[in-house]
This record gives structure tokens, sequence and C-alpha cells, in this order.
């Protein structure tokens, strides 16, 4: 292997698992603290790149870029915020919730599915990249939008770890999903603190949308397939633990990329879940959560 | 009978769960700086009775004062920050979290971070355990450890009043005394007590006053500066089937 | 008062397919409209009933096909595809419904060439694919005779994403090429769906510099991405896609990058002076839908015309064999070129007098036809990458 | 019914040790329980009971080293359903039950999966463990959810008879109760001693545990610092220091 | 908590069945028959799914491709093997069931979400050898002409589905019948259980890892024999049976029906087709009707958010007022 394709495998895993890393972070955030697992996380990209891309795209009001982002963030987190009423708040005490959220976030999802393609189509699209051109990374070509998301991924992340470990409100996210009522009994505003991490995963979802809308295409379904990975990602990274998601996000994004040099794009993905079931055998707890009994 | 110098008032209230009531209009009084003992047998509404006061569930009907302050549309978390503590029975607190994290945590409202390095040293003084273990998560404490928890959380919020639900649950004798001697302690500053025990000796060796509970209400009130003891007590209650 | 004729319409309103699926209500709509405003057809008027065949899943097609066939009214099924598998054919024939087809001609050849007799209704506008296979090789060696084209090397590198239409060709190509003497330096093949990553495949492509780079891959999103990431460092090889160049939104996605690439296409619309009928039809749906139409919008169009023009000769409906055999005896110049079936496997015959294979070039946004000579409309020029 | 010394061992611990990581939760404890006997262990708050019940059967770990012996068997590697099969019942310490079943079913699973009993038999084992507990009445059709404190500890322990158990592992039942009814627990746990099983009692309560209690073993930090008749445990200093504190301890 | 076989219960469900079996004989619309038919099969997969994700609180995310795997066993061998097609039914239900003993053994080991991470790869996985394996399966085409069945030389292709209409009908109630036996068995309440609390369980002799394998395999029976029906029905078996809508149509019928429960993913089946179909034919609904279909969902779960299985079962979202309190004190306890 010379040192070109090394460079090439490395780059294009991290391209992924920068790309997985956003992704997965927003979904592991409402799921880790609130278990709850949002079905419609990948939807509410699809909706931040849409909105970004009807405020930005000549086709649309054609306004700079930078108001489309800002316009689909601000739009998805109000989305997300009305979720977190509509289909979860009502649920709170239940004991069921996990099961019963998942229906209503699926059935959100589809609502919203449907409602993109009602809107604005089925024909694919696809959003201006923020950052246009093309740069060299590792001796390897990329186009400056991946580089973008290979940068603004681990900003996010540490961010956000760092939030939820340090801060006053992030601890109390993380206190409101392991114990709702104790955390009531120390002055949390439990509410309160669902709707700001709703509102958090989908800022993160629709930035992730709208980094991704220029680097793949948009259609209604754009974000099924990444729901999907981070899903796995989320559960393998090993639940609780956002840095275990990020590590994961990373690990297999590399992973990817070199199985797909290796063995081809063919198998890849199977080869994945094959070795995930493989290290879960051993590690029943996901591959970063701690065992404890 | 209630005066706005009280701690707190509960008057008639009503409170329970899906379509039933568990407290059938219940009154109750804290005087300033007083400590009062609620005793009476399991799932008669004691627990009910705290978690309506801290709107854990919803108060149905009639009133609640803190410090002469109705409490009907205040949140749990306004609760909190008037500084009206509630210390669960058997409480899990957060199973993933370390203690030292738990105890800081608990500091949440503005008034109690601004406490939070003085709190901090007393409980972890209380309860050297805790401090031994700062690093270990919650849900592998054991029984008794997870109890000092508790109690170290309520302390943490920076308390103007404790309501302590079953303290004692699961404590060792030696712990109990240790317990009783640290609530006799912070209590004598004038912090006023509402006190849920099981355990009539200790109730008796900490309150001024206690109430006893039946089926949601109150059906008598005792004075312990009148004297009685707890075979009285218990003979009140069980009518003779007392435990040697 | 008009007796009503309805005619039913499978159509992927909902799922990936969607914009395929309006384009074929829309076509079929047309076509409608026109024709009752014209009067409608021996008396009577025709009426679109869509029957949505969602993610194209046995089971939902199978509800379309029945909700449709349940209703008297309807008799005749037009669609420029249903299921992957045209298993439905069996469907239609029991039922001895009036079916017009598109796509995978290659699934109903299959189905229907045992015993053709079986199947006396159903009729695909479509001709066999084999000429995908089989022209290639004769198209590229007279560019390249003719000076047109400048081959570095005989060298082709395939891929082909794991469909039978994508895969068939790709095999088909494989032989042919290797017959003709030429080295096939890869012939790999991906998971079919979203690809958006072919940095892999091209890095092997850019080792071996071959002289034609053909993707079998027929999803426009893929083919645009797969655009973007050769021209990243482009080498000198003339790039081939299979059909997703044909798809309206291909050029909106590429812009400029899609300057040299070169498709063909069997039963696609014959846009050429030479076959007015096309520019027509195009015309037609453009100035109702206000958008461009890819295949299917057309061919939905022709199928309701095909439609009429049996049921004019038939006189009534409810005669579905009768109408099935007025269908399959159409002679006419339909947008594609000339429709004719042939019986042994109920597909258009295909050729340059019958339905022909195009092949085209994208130059500037416009897409140039420059095969076959008798209808081009214009000139093979190297791609720009090769200059 | 008492045990005496010439009873044969039915339970032997032989130098269990448990880690977590750095913490030795349980730090070589040795010690054995002769058939019929009522064992009481006491000790600090996290001095390891509870953590020995669980290496003994196995839930939800095994010891990180040492024996432990059911009638001179090894029974610490067979997993932890068989290790109650073989009989070796316990009860939790925090509340355990199958919440959405009814105390009847509760029972009666453990009748069939745990005493090996079908159809009839399981019933009437189930009846029989729910009469002993005095649970017998319309309250054995009740979701365990709506069962009060002291109901649930005494299901727990119908549960326990009705998987036909050699011994029984008690972990702190009387906490949370009120004087009677600890009373009353004690004369549960005297009825269920007749009956032949052996029993391990933890317990805080101490009218309690040193009222049915026939030996006392006294943990601090994994280890036991003491172990003898009630009588004799609590008087000795280092009990007193560890656990008791200034305590009177009348019996 | 089911009432065990209560008198008002039992009637209700004959006057059902009898409704059921006087269906076709009123009802000579082939479409609508069709729809009954389609209904009876994701009516079984629904149920039986949740054997193993109601009652054993197992997170199983597989289910979808046991029944595939029983549309592809069923469809290749009756096809391919020529088998006739009636025990090509039974070799689906077989071949999903081995399946599922395979995907078992890492499902026992893990806990909780975990399993839906390698129930879902393997389903990934199963798709993936369907689509790759093209010579046998037809891959991403699928395989069509799947032989039809025939029982003494009655034809069920040309009589307007009143014989799949019947047969559909004969395998959901003997499957219904034997679900509802299982879940009543010792068996069944040991899942309930070991759902509540595992380590109780353990504690009370039961073999974790025994009962979640075994309900796996016999859940994955019913599925399996589904989609054998599906397949010989339909006469096609093609890989978007794998795929997310189908899981997450069948999912929906699950949790709207209600979870611990047989009968209400069945109502829920046959409400969700028929409210959806229903809505197909609405002019200019095509896509709209999907977003009502999912309001609606929501709505339900507002109201009933224990499933349609609660409104059927007396004991509703509402806690049953209980008069008489949990008693405890000493007076009561003797
Ligand atoms: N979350 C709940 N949902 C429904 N009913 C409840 C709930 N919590 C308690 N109850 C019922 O309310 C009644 C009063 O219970 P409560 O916990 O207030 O009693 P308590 O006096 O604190 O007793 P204990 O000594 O057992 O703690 C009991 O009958 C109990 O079963
Ligand atoms: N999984 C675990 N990880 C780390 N430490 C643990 C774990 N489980 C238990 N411990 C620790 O081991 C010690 C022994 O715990 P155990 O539960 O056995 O105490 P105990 O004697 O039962 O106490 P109590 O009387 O309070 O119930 C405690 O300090 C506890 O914090
Ligand atoms: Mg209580
Ligand atoms: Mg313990």
């Amino acid at each position: 292997m010379t040192a070109d394709t090394l460079s090439a495998i490395l780059v294009s895993g991290i391209v992924l698992g920068s790309v997985y890393a956003l992704m997965a972070s927003g979904l592991s955030l409402v799921w880790s603290t609130l278990g709850i697992f949002n079905f419609a996380h990948g939807v509410l990209m699809t909706l931040g790149a849409y909105v970004a891309w009807t405020v930005s795209d000549a086709a649309g009001l054609g306004l700079w870029i930078g108001a489309g982002v800002a316009v689909g963030i601000a739009a998805v987190i109000g989305v997300g915020i009305l979720m977190e009423r509509l289909v979860v708040r009502p649920f709170y005490d239940n004991r069921d919730i996990l099961l019963i959220t998942v229906m209503t976030t699926l059935a959100v999802m589809i609502f919203l599915e449907k409602g993109i393609q009602l809107v604005w189509g089925a024909r694919l699209k696809q959003l201006t990249p923020i950052a246009p051109g093309q740069v060299d990374f590792l001796g390897t070509t990329i186009s400056a939008q991946e580089m973008l998301i290979i940068v603004v991924a681990p900003i996010l992340m540490v961010a956000l770890g760092a939030f939820l470990r340090w801060s006053r409100i992030g601890r109390g996210i993380r206190a409101v999903g392991q114990n709702a009522n104790a955390a009531r009994l120390i002055g949390i505003g439990v509410s309160q603190l669902f709707v700001v991490t709703f509102a958090l995963s989908a800022a993160l979802a629709a930035l992730t949308g709208i980094l991704l809308g220029s680097v793949r295409l948009l259609t209604p379904t754009f974000g099924a397939e990444p729901l999907v990975k981070a899903l796995i990602i989320v559960i393998f990274g090993g639940l609780g633990s956002l840095g275990g998601t990020v590590a994961a996000s990373y690990l297999i994004g590399i992973l990817e990329a070199a199985l797909i040099f290796v063995i081809g794009i063919y198998w890849a993905p199977s080869m994945i879940f094959v070795l995930l079931i493989v290290v879960l055998l051993f590690r029943p707890q996901g591959l970063f959560g701690k065992v404890v009994r | 009978m209630s005066d706005a110098e009280n701690a707190l008032d509960v008057v008639e209230l009503r409170a329970g769960y899906d379509a039933y009531d568990v407290l059938q209009g219940i009154s109750i009084h804290v005087g300033p700086g007083e400590r009062v003992g609620l005793f009476g047998p399991n799932g008669h509404g004691k627990t009910t009775l705290l978690n309506a006061i801290s709107k854990i569930i919803p108060q149905r009907r009639g009133e609640v004062r803190f410090l002469g302050e109705p409490l009907g549309g205040l949140s749990a978390k306004q609760i909190v920050e008037r500084g009206l503590i509630h210390v669960a029975q058997a409480n899990h607190l957060f199973p993933d979290m370390e203690i030292l994290e738990t105890l800081e945590l608990a500091a949440y409202t503005r008034r109690a971070h601004s406490q939070r390095a003085k709190n901090l040293d007393y409980v972890l003084k209380l309860f050297p355990r805790l401090a031994e273990r700062r690093r270990q998560q919650c849900k592998t404490l054991s029984g008794g450890e997870r109890q000092m928890l508790s109690i170290g959380v309520g302390l943490m919020c920076a308390p103007r009043m404790l309501m302590l639900d079953e303290p004692t649950l699961g404590l060792s004798p030696k712990l109990k005394d240790e317990l009783a001697a640290a609530i006799d302690e912070i209590s004598s500053q004038r912090m006023p007590l509402l006190l849920v025990e099981q355990d009539i000796t200790f109730v008796l060796s900490l309150v001024d006053r206690m109430y006893l509970v039946d089926h949601g209400e109150i059906i008598r009130e005792i004075d312990r500066r009148s004297g009685v003891d707890h075979d009285e007590i218990m003979d009140m209650y069980f009518g003779g089937h007392e435990a040697r | 008062q008009d007796k009503v004729a309805k005619i039913g319409v499978l159509a992927p309103l909902t799922g990936g397919a969607a914009a395929d699926g309006a384009e074929m209500v829309n076509g079929a709509r047309l076509a409608v409209d026109e024709i009752n405003a014209a009067g409608g057809v021996a008396g009577y008027k025709l009426e679109v009933v869509v029957g949505d065949t969602q993610d194209q899943a046995a089971d939902s097609v199978t509800s379309a096909f029945e909700r449709l066939a349940g209703d008297r009214d309807v008799n005749a099924i037009v669609t420029g595809y249903a299921s992957g598998s045209n298993f439905e054919i069996e469907l239609m024939a029991e039922q001895e419904m009036p079916y017009l087809i598109s796509a995978n001609s290659a699934q109903t050849r299959d189905i229907i060439a045992p015993s053709p007799d079986d199947f006396p209704t159903v009729w695909s506008i479509t001709p066999s694919y084999d000429a995908y296979e089989t022209e290639m090789v004769p198209v590229i060696d007279e560019l390249a005779s003719s000076g047109k084209l400048k081959l570095p090397n005989k060298k082709v590198a395939l891929i082909s994403s794991d469909n039978p239409y994508s895969k068939t060709i790709m095999e088909g190509l494989k032989k042919n090429f290797e017959a003709a003497g030429w080295t096939v330096t890869s012939s790999d093949l991906l998971p079919f769906g979203e690809i958006s990553d072919w940095r892999a495949f091209l890095a092997g492509v850019r080792q071996d510099a071959p002289a034609l780079i053909i993707n079998t891959d027929y999803l426009p999103g893929n083919a645009a991405k797969f655009m973007t990431q050769f021209l990243e460092e482009p080498t000198d090889s003339l790039v081939f896609i299979q059909y997703a160049p044909s798809v309206p939104e291909f050029l909106d996605l590429t812009k400029d990058q899609a300057t040299g690439v070169v498709y063909n296409l069997l039963g696609g619309v014959l846009n050429t002076p030479k076959n007015p009928r096309a520019a027509e039809v195009v015309k037609k749906y453009e100035d109702k839908y206000g958008n461009q139409p890819g295949t299917y919008g057309p061919a939905l169009y022709e199928q309701v015309y095909l439609y009429a023009d049996a049921l004019e000769k038939v006189g009534d409906p409810t005669k579905r064999l009768e109408i099935g055999e007025a269908l399959g005896a159409s002679e006419k110049q339909i947008a594609a070129g000339m429709l004719k079936f042939d019986p042994e496997t109920h597909l258009a015959v295909q050729g340059n007098d019958g339905i022909p294979i195009q092949f085209y070039q994208i130059w500037d946004g416009e897409r140039v036809l420059f095969y076959p000579g008798s209808y081009a409309t214009g000139e093979f020029q190297m791609p720009p990458w090769m200059q | 019914m008492a045990a005496t010394d010439a009873s044969p061992v039915l339970l032997e611990v032989r130098n269990v040790t448990r880690r977590f990581g750095e913490l030795v939760a349980v730090d070589d404890v040795s010690f054995t329980v002769t058939e019929g006997q009522v064992f009481g262990i006491a000790g600090p708050n996290g001095s390891g009971k509870s953590t020995l019940f669980n290496v003994i059967t196995g839930i939800p770990f095994p010891p990180s080293s040492g024996a432990v012996l059911l009638r001179g068997e090894e029974i610490q590697r067979l997993r932890p359903h068989q290790i109650s099969r073989a009989g070796i019942l316990r009860t939790f310490q925090k509340d355990a039950e199958f919440y959405t079943l009814t105390a009847f079913e509760n029972v009666y699973t453990s009748a069939v999966y745990c005493g090996g009993a079908v159809g009839a038999d399981a019933r009437r084992d189930s009846m029989q463990a729910l009469e002993d507990v005095a649970l017998a009445d319309d309250r054995r059709d009740r979701p365990v959810s709506e069962l009060s404190v002291f109901e649930r500890k005494q299901l727990m322990i119908a549960s326990a008879i009705a998987g036909r158990p050699k011994v029984l592992l008690l972990d702190e039942p009387a906490a949370g109760l009120t004087r009677p009814e600890v009373t009353q627990l004690a004369d549960l746990i005297r009825t269920v001693h007749r009956r032949g099983i052996t029993i391990v009692l933890i317990e805080h309560v101490l009218p309690l545990l040193l009222s049915v209690s026939e030996h006392l073993m006294v943990l601090n930090q994994g280890a036991v610092i003491a172990s003898g008749t009630p009588k004799d445990v609590v008087r000795m200093p280092q009990v007193v220091e560890a656990y008791l504190g200034k305590r009177e301890v009348s019996h | 908590m089911t009432a065990f076989g209560s008198p008002v219960k039992l009637a209700a469900i004959a006057v059902l069945l009898v409704v059921a079996l006087a269906v076709p004989l009123v009802v000579e619309d082939t479409y609508v028959r069709h729809l009954f038919i389609i209904a009876f099969i994701y009516a079984i997969v629904a149920a039986s799914w949740d054997l193993s994700l109601g009652y054993a609180g197992i997170f199983n995310f597989g289910h979808v491709a046991f029944f595939g795997i029983g549309v592809y066993a069923t469809g290749l061998s009756a096809k391919l093997l020529g088998v006739d097609p009636w025990l090509a039914m039974v070799i689906g239900g077989l071949g999903a069931s081995v399946a599922a003993a395979l995907i078992a053994l890492p499902v026992v080991r893990l806990q909780g979400v975990y399993v839906v991470l390698v129930t879902f790869a393997f389903s990934q996985l199963v798709l993936q050898v369907v689509i790759s394996q093209s010579e046998v399966t037809g891959g991403t085409q699928g395989l069509v002409r799947v032989p039809t069945i025939e029982l003494f030389g009655y034809n069920f292709l040309r009589d307007y589905k009143f014989g799949y209409y019947y047969v559909a009908l004969a395998i959901l109630v003997v499957s219904t019948i034997a679900m509802r036996w299982i879940v009543r068995s010792d068996f069944g309440l040991s899942l309930k259980a070991l759902r509540d609390n595992e380590d109780y369980g353990l504690s009370r002799g039961i073999p974790i890892g025994l009962q979640r394998l075994k309900v796996l395999v016999v859940s994955a029976f019913f599925a399996g024999v589904a989609g054998g029906l599906f397949a010989i029905y339909l006469r096609v078996a093609s890989p978007e049976v794998f795929g997310f809508s189908t899981l997450s149509l069948i999912l929906s019928m699950v949790l709207v029906g209600g979870t611990s429960s047989i009968y209400g993913p069945i109502f829920a089946a046959l409400a969700l087709t028929f409210f959806s179909e229903g809505l197909a034919s609405v002019e200019g609904l095509a896509e709209g009707r999907y977003m009502i279909i999912a309001a609606a969902m929501i709505v339900v779960l507002l109201f009933l958010p224990k499933g349609f299985a609660s409104a059927f079962s007396g004991r509703s979202g509402l806690r049953r007022v209980r008069l008489r309190r949990a008693s405890g004190t000493g007076a009561e306890v003797r």
C-alpha cells in the first residue's frame, strides 16, 4: 500500500467519520440524556437542508447562503420544540415512554418526509456549498465543503462535550434523563431542559443537513440513511457517552474507508455489520460503554 | 391556627394518583424553627403528602403555604428555589452520575450554588464514606450509601426547611445515631423540619410535635412536651400489637 | 351524456421514485385532457385513475392493481414501470387487462417470451435492451475511425450497481468489448442505492488511465456525484454514463461539469427535427407543467394515445382482448421513434427504422444527439478534460 | 428445630473475594451455614453484605475468586438460574418483583421455574406459599404494583418459598416497616424456618436480627470481624465500634 | 393483564369470527378481499412480533427480516425446488426459525437496546445476501412466477380471491390461537416476568437465555409462515420486504395496537390497512394520506398510550378506581 492510498483512505475515513459524528451526536444527545430515540432526527436534517435551499438557491429566494443556514437552523429548532411539546411531553411519566416515542417520532418522521415531498417535490436538489472550491488535505484533493465538515465536527463535539460535562444546564440535562423526579427535587426545571435538549439536537440535525446538503443531493428521504448510520454508531459507541459516540463515529468512518479499499464498496457495509456483531459478542455493553452491574 | 409566622401550612390538601385521591383534605402546619414528625402505617399517604407539597404530583384541592407564600402557582423548581427541600424516600438519584458530580449538581439553584463549597464540605464531613467514594457511580452504591447521598443532595440544595422521607431506611444503627445527631444539629439552628419515619424511637428523639396519619387523614396530633413515649404511641396506633 | 372509459395509471407517487411517478401521471393526464377536449374517443370520455405503487413492493403494487381493476370502468392500465420484477404482468394477463408498460423490458421479455399467447393484452413500448450491450463498441469504433475521438489506448473501466438493469448491461458490454479486443481493466459492482463516494473506484481508474470509463448505474444523483468526483482529478478518458444524464435535473445538478459526458437511450424521447412528434410532445408537456419531462412523461402520453387508437378501432372498452389485439397491431410514429411490436416478445421493435438507440453528448447544458447519423442533431466533440 | 453443631453443613463460603477495580467489596470471606440454621449477617453500610449475596447467587455477578459450596458441591460456576434451582433463593434489598404480574402469578412463576412443579401442583404450592405469608385473600389477584410495601415483602418471601429453597437469603427484609410489621415479619421468618428452610438474614433492624438469628456474623469493609452467637457478638468491642455505635442493645 | 377467558370477550371473538367467515359471501369486490388478505398477513407478522417485543421485552428489530426470510424460503423452495406450495409455507416458517436461532446467539447475551443493533444489522445482512445471490434469488429484481397453491383441484387463481381469503383467515386464526395459548402458558408468564425484572427472574430460576431463544424462534416461525403465504399469494418474492417501509408499517401496527397484546396488533393491522387504502382512493391525497395516517397514529397514542388493546380490555389508560385502598394498617394485617 502506497503512502498515497493510505492518505486517501485516511482522508476519506476522516470525512466519513466527521459526518457520522455530526449526525450521531444530535441523536445521541436526546437518546442518552432523555432516553428517547428520535426517529425524526434524520428528517430534521432533511428539513434544515431544504429550508436552507429555499432561502439561498436561485430557484428559491436566492439569498446569501449564510441566511439559508440561519433560517434553516432556526426553522428546525422550532420544529424540534414543537415535537417535544406534541409527541414527547404527554408521555413523560409513562413507563413505556421509550416504545411510545419510537412510534410517535416515527409518525413525525413520516409526516415531515411526506410533507417535504408535497412542498418541494421529489426531484433532486443540491445546496450551494458554504465553502466553494477544492483543497488539498494530507495529499488528497477534497472539496472545501468536506474540509469544512472535517473542521467543524470536532469543534462542535468538543463544545458539546464540555457543555454536557461542565455546564450547569448540561449536567442538568444528563440528570433529567436519568431520574426526572430526583431532578425536580433539586430544582431542575425538567420540562425546560427537555425543550433545550430537543432544540439543541434539532439544531445539530439542521446543521448536519445543511453541511451535507451540498456534498450529497437532497431528496425527501435524504436523512434516512444517515439516521440508520447514526443509530448504529450511537449504540455501538456505548449509550450515554458522547465521547464513545464520537470515537465510534471516526472509528467506523475510517474502518469503512479501509474496507471499501480492501474488499470493495459492495461488501464493505455488510462486513461492518459482521464486525459490529462480533464486537458486541465480546463487549455486550458497546465499544466504549462501561460494564456496570 | 396558621399564621404568617409558620414555616409551612397545609390546608385541606387533596392529592393522589390517577383517578383517586390518596389525601382526603389533609391539614398540617410546621411552626417557625419547629421539628414535626409524620408517623403512620405504610401506604397511608405520607410520601404522597410530601410529593404534593413539593409539586412532584399536582395539588388537586386545598392550599400549601411556605413562609406565608402560597405554593399553588409555583413549579417544583421554584419551590426548591424558595428553599423548601424534599429528600425523597428510597431515591435512586442519577444512576450514571458519580457521587461528587451528583452533589455538585444538587447545588443547582442560584442560591444553593453560592453556598456550594461550604455545603459540600459539610456533607462530606457528615458522610466520610461519600468522600472516599467520590468517583463511584450512584447505581453501584450500597443501599445505605445511597441513602447517605440522598440526604447529602438535600443538604446541597441550601434548605430553608427540610422534608425528610424515611431518612434512616437501610442505615446501620451507628449511622442512624450519627444522622440523628446531624439532623439535630442542622435543625437546632432554627431550620424547620418535617420528618417522615417508621423508626419511632428515631422520630421521638428529634421532633417537638407529631402527626399520626391514617388513610390519608390526620387522626391525632401529639405534642412531645406532653411526655408521651413510644409505647403509648404504638398503643394508640396498633391497639396493643406492639413489637417486643 | 358521454360514457366514461377510465385508464388506470400505476405510478410510484410516494417513496424514492416519486419524481418518476409524478411525471407518469402528468403525461397520462396531458393526453387524456387533449383527447377529451377533442371530443373523446368512440363516444367515450377518458378519465385517469391513479394507483400508487409506493416503494414498488409486491403488496403495494398488487393493492394498487386490485384497486384499479376493481373499478368496472377501468379497462386498461398504463405505466412507466410498476415493480422491479414486472410480476404484475401475470395479474394483467389473468384479467385480460390491456397493459402498456415502458421500462424493464428484459423482465417483460422473460415473462412473456416463453408463451406470448398467454399475454395477448400486454405490450411494452420499450424495445429490448440488447442494443445497450451491442451498439456501444461499433459506435465508439466509428467515432474513433472518423477521428472525432482520439483514444490513448484500448482499455475500458466498467462499473455498475447491483440492479438487474445496470448489471446486465455491464456484463454484456464487458463481453462485447473483450470480443472486440479491448482490455477491461475493472468491472466492479456496487450496492444498489445512493452512493456518495466514488473515490475508491476512481482511484483505481486513475492508475490504469483507461480510454473509456463506463458507469451503468442509472441513478441521476449518483451520476452527478460521479462526475464531480471524476473531475477532481480527471484522466484522459471518455466518460459514459448509462441513462442518468437523460434525467432533466442531471443538468441542474452538474451544471457545466456535465459538458462532454456521453449517454445513450432506448425508448427515450427522440427529440430531433427528423421526428417532430417528440418536440411537439415535449413542448406540450412543458407548457402545461412548467418543467422539462424525462422519459416517462412522453411515454405515458404516447401510451394513452395508443390506447385511444385501439379503442377507436374496437369501439368498446370492455372488449379487452380485442383492444389488446389492436394495441399489438399498432404501427405509429411516437416520440421515441417508429413503434411496432414484436409478436414473439411483445416488446417494441428496435432499430433505426423502429425505436432507435440514441447516443447523446452533453455540451453546455444542451443534449447533442450524435448517433444514429440519420437523426443526429450535432457532432461528437472531444470532452474538455481530454483536450 | 434450632440447628445444633452436629447438623451437617448446608452452605459453605470459602475464601470468597469480590473486587470492583481497586475496591475489595468482599474480602476473603469464609463461613459455613449448617442445615436448619438462621444465620444473621450485620455490618456497616457498604461493608459488602449485599455483595456477598450477589456472589453466592451469581446474580448479577460471580465472585472474583473463592468457592461457594452447597452440600459440599461447588456451585459458583453454575449459571445464576441453576444456582436458584439448586436451592439458593434470595430476596433483594431494593424493590424487586414482576410488577405487571399479579401476586399469584409472581409466586406461581417461582413454583414452576424454580420449584419444578407443574400444573395443579404448582398452583397448590403457590396457594400454600401465599397462605404462609397471609396473602392468600383477594389481594393475590392484584398486580403487584398495587400492593403496599409490607405486602410486597411478604410476597417476595412467598415467591421464594414456592421455589422450594434449601436456603433462603433475605436482604434487609425489615427496612421501612413499622414495628408491628417487623413483629409479623419475625413470625413469618420463624414459620419459614420451621418448614426446614435454612435462612441467611441481612438486617439493620436489630430487634428482628437478634430475635431470630442463631448465629451472627459481622462484616466490616468486606471482611469478617466477628462471628458467634448474637449475644456474644454484640458485646464485642470491634462490633460496637464499627457497627452499633453507642447504642444499647437489649436482647 | 389478560382477562383469562372472560365470557364477554369470548363471545365478542366468536361474533367477530363469524363476521370474518361471512365477509367473502357478502363482499364480492376482489379489491376488498385482497385488502383483507394482506391485512391478515400483516396481522400475523405484527402479533408475532409482539411476542418478542411486547411480551418478552426484547428490542427485536429483525422481525421483518424473519418475515422476509419466510418470503424467500417459501418462494425459492416452491419455485426452484418444486416443493408443494403448502409445504413451502411451512418451510418458510422453519427457515425463519432457524435464522432466529442463529441471531439469538448474540441476542441472548445482550442487554436492552444493544439488541436493536444486532437485529438490525442482521436484517441488513440478510438483505445483502439476498441481493447479491441474484442467480438464485433474482437479486433486486426479485423472484417472479412463484407457484400457487392448489387444494383438491380447486383453482385459487380465478376465483376472485375467494379461496385465498379463507386460507389467510385460517392461518390467522390458527396462529392467533397458538399465540394466545403461548402467552397464557407458563412460558408466556416467564417472558413477562423476565421483561419486568431480569435479575429477579434469575433468582426465581428462569433461564433468561433459553426463554429468549425460544420466543425468538417461535415468533419467527409465525412471521415466516406469514411470509410464505405472502410469497405464494402474490406469487413474487422481492427484496422490498426487508425495507424500512415494511418495518415502519408493521411496527406501527404493533405499537398502535398495543404491546403485550395479541389482539391489539391484529386490529391495528386491519385498521391501518383499510384506513390507508381508504384514503388512497381519495383524489389528490397520494402524499397527503401518509401525513393524515401519521397524525392519526399520534392522536391514537395520545388518547390510548397503551394502544388499541387497552380500549378493548376494560383496563384503559385510566386505572381502575380502587375503592379499597391497599391495606397496610396493623389492624388489617394479622
Ligand atoms: N405512583 C403511584 N401511582 C399510584 N398509586 C400510588 C403511587 N404511589 C403511591 N401510590 C399509592 O398511594 C397510597 C399512599 O402511598 P404513600 O407512598 O403516600 O404512602 P406512605 O404513607 O408514604 O407509605 P410508606 O411507608 O410505604 O412509604 C398507597 O396506597 C400507594 O399504593
Ligand atoms: N458494581 C460496583 N462497582 C463498584 N463498587 C461497588 C459495586 N457494587 C457495590 N460496590 C461497593 O461495594 C461495597 C459493598 O456494597 P454492598 O452493597 O455489598 O454493601 P452492604 O453491606 O449491602 O451495605 P448496605 O447495608 O448499605 O446495603 C459498597 O461500598 C459499594 O459501594
Ligand atoms: Mg412513604
Ligand atoms: Mg446491602
